[in-house]
């Protein structure tokens, strides 16, 4: 499986471009306060396969496009590392990370990043569903290279649990600081997280 | 939420540097370091003297209060141009360095119950 | 002659290991290095959480007392066929040791013109 | 040039053999209090070169194997890294450390303990006089493979300064200590040292 998450800014007329996406099959939602750089809207696609997205591609690229859409940061990707706690989970928050890794970094380090990222939700229990996965192809800010996604079952497992436990903050957040010498990702993230009502890594 | 959290910069001298490297942390990383909140612990020298041929090498410890107190300082530190170019600057100064986060053994169980 | 001087051991548990290798530390060796007059100041666990597939450093502070106290731990410790038992059994517990030896810089003008 | 030295451990009849070494052109003194593993008698020859000491090392193993001596360890070797700082220095003390670095360690390593240590009179000015030369023939207890030696103004400088610097406990020493990773040397070592009332190291 396949799938396309778009992280707009708006600069107008949020309900039409809502329908409009949804209407091309996505689930929408409105991207939470406390983002970073995430988007005002934030919709995701599934696809069986790349062929399906290539085909539905030209429709969205031009709603993402087009009018009252000031820019939109884009990921789609093969489904990566997926790890189920909460089948058919549809009343949390899903929260969608788009980093670059661009900081020179050989293959192994790299798969040490991935595998030390994929590990997070086994220490954290907070995180009740999660998917992360390398991007295939990217747009917007930064040539992303890797989406995690992950639910919880509200603001307060986001907020509090995920950045309060050490496995986060004094190991996985090394390869985020400009400060550690494993330093590897990009300092310009799209940090997003919306209410979907709809089950999203578990459906 | 209280427990003592360590940041500790592991700083392998050139050969010679050490001096210079430790003013250059104590005149340009420090006043910073604690403007974010962070309380500096010990500098250690090792070996406790300056070696010309060889590294001295810098363990210095770093405290801030719990989580908060480590988010509090990132935020700062990360989005600082300077902070950023203090390290850039000091390449040339060491042969290593790592960072790294910890807590007293005693206080491990409680964070990680987080 | 009494400034503090640290020993300090910088263990990087095998992955998985680091709960065992700090249980092994606390249980045979740190009795003996309180009798051969060392204090233990710190021991720190980098992260704080028990990783089970990646390594947590230990960070291990010892103090005593100017190196009439440096002297005092090694002239025991060299000749306790005990101590190199120590090392020798944790040596799968282990990626890497180093131990060093240093104290504050504010004592390194001090200690090296001796 | 070349020198072979002595630590005789003797079980009697001290004033001959002094006499014995000293007419094979040894200078000879009484080891003194303090050493650790070295001998009574400490006896040092010159040597212009290897031929000398072959033509001479059969009278001197004569005494060295016949009454009265307990036990030798000798080292013969050429000048290593030599330092003079206080030329013609007779009134001192003179030390004689045998050490052999009989753990595996790479030719790198031992080229890095063999540097360190002919820098500690850089580090150490109580060291007048100083010569660290690899061995070429050893004998008794271990196959030495060093000799270090230092002349100091009096005793106090070796008890004192030397001991207590930190270029010698919390760097040196390391090769030394069984429980630091970068430990080289045996743990059985000769440490001896005799006022010899002549220059010995820059005569």
């Amino acid at each position: 499986m396949h799938s396309l998450i778009a992280l707009l800014h708006l600069d107008g007329e949020a309900a039409r471009i809502c329908a409009a996406l949804a209407g091309l099959g996505a689930a929408v939602a409105q991207v939470m306060k406390g983002n970073f750089n995430g988007g005002d809207l934030s919709a995701i696609w599934d696809f069986e396969n790349e062929a399906a997205y290539h085909a539905a591609r030209p429709g969205i690229h031009a709603i993402l496009n087009g009018a009252g859409v000031a820019r939109a940061d884009t990921a789609f990707f093969g489904h990566g590392s997926i790890g189920v706690r909460e089948q058919g989970l549809s009343t949390g928050i899903h929260r969608t990370l788009f980093l670059c890794a661009d900081r020179a970094a050989s293959e192994a380090r790299l798969a040490q990043f991935e595998a030390e990222m994929a590990l997070m939700p086994k220490y954290i229990p907070a995180i009740r569903n999660w998917r992360f996965s390398r991007v295939i192809e990217a747009g917007g800010e930064l040539p992303w290279t890797h989406v995690w996604e992950q639910e919880f079952a509200d603001t307060a497992g986001l907020m509090g649990p995920y950045m309060l436990h050490p496995y986060h903050w004094a190991f996985i957040d090394r390869w985020f600081d400009p400060e550690c010498s494993d330093w590897l990702v990009n300092l310009r993230l799209c940090h997003s997280f919306a209410a979907y009502g709809v089950a999203i890594l578990s459906n | 939420m209280g427990q003592t959290v360590y940041l500790i910069d592991d700083l392998l001298a050139a050969p010679g540097k050490g001096r210079e490297l430790l003013a250059a942390y104590r005149e340009r990383y420090v006043p910073g370091g604690v403007a974010r909140g962070m309380t500096l612990e010990k500098v250690i020298v090792s070996p406790p003297v300056w070696l010309e041929e060889a590294s001295n090498r810098l363990t210095i410890l770093w405290t801030v209060e719990g989580p908060g107190g480590w988010w509090g300082q990132a935020a700062q530190s990360r989005y600082d141009p300077a902070v950023a170019q203090f390290w850039a600057s000091i390449q040339d100064l060491v042969v290593s360095r790592r960072r790294h986060f910890g807590a007293a053994d005693a206080d491990v169980a409680e964070l990680a119950d987080a």
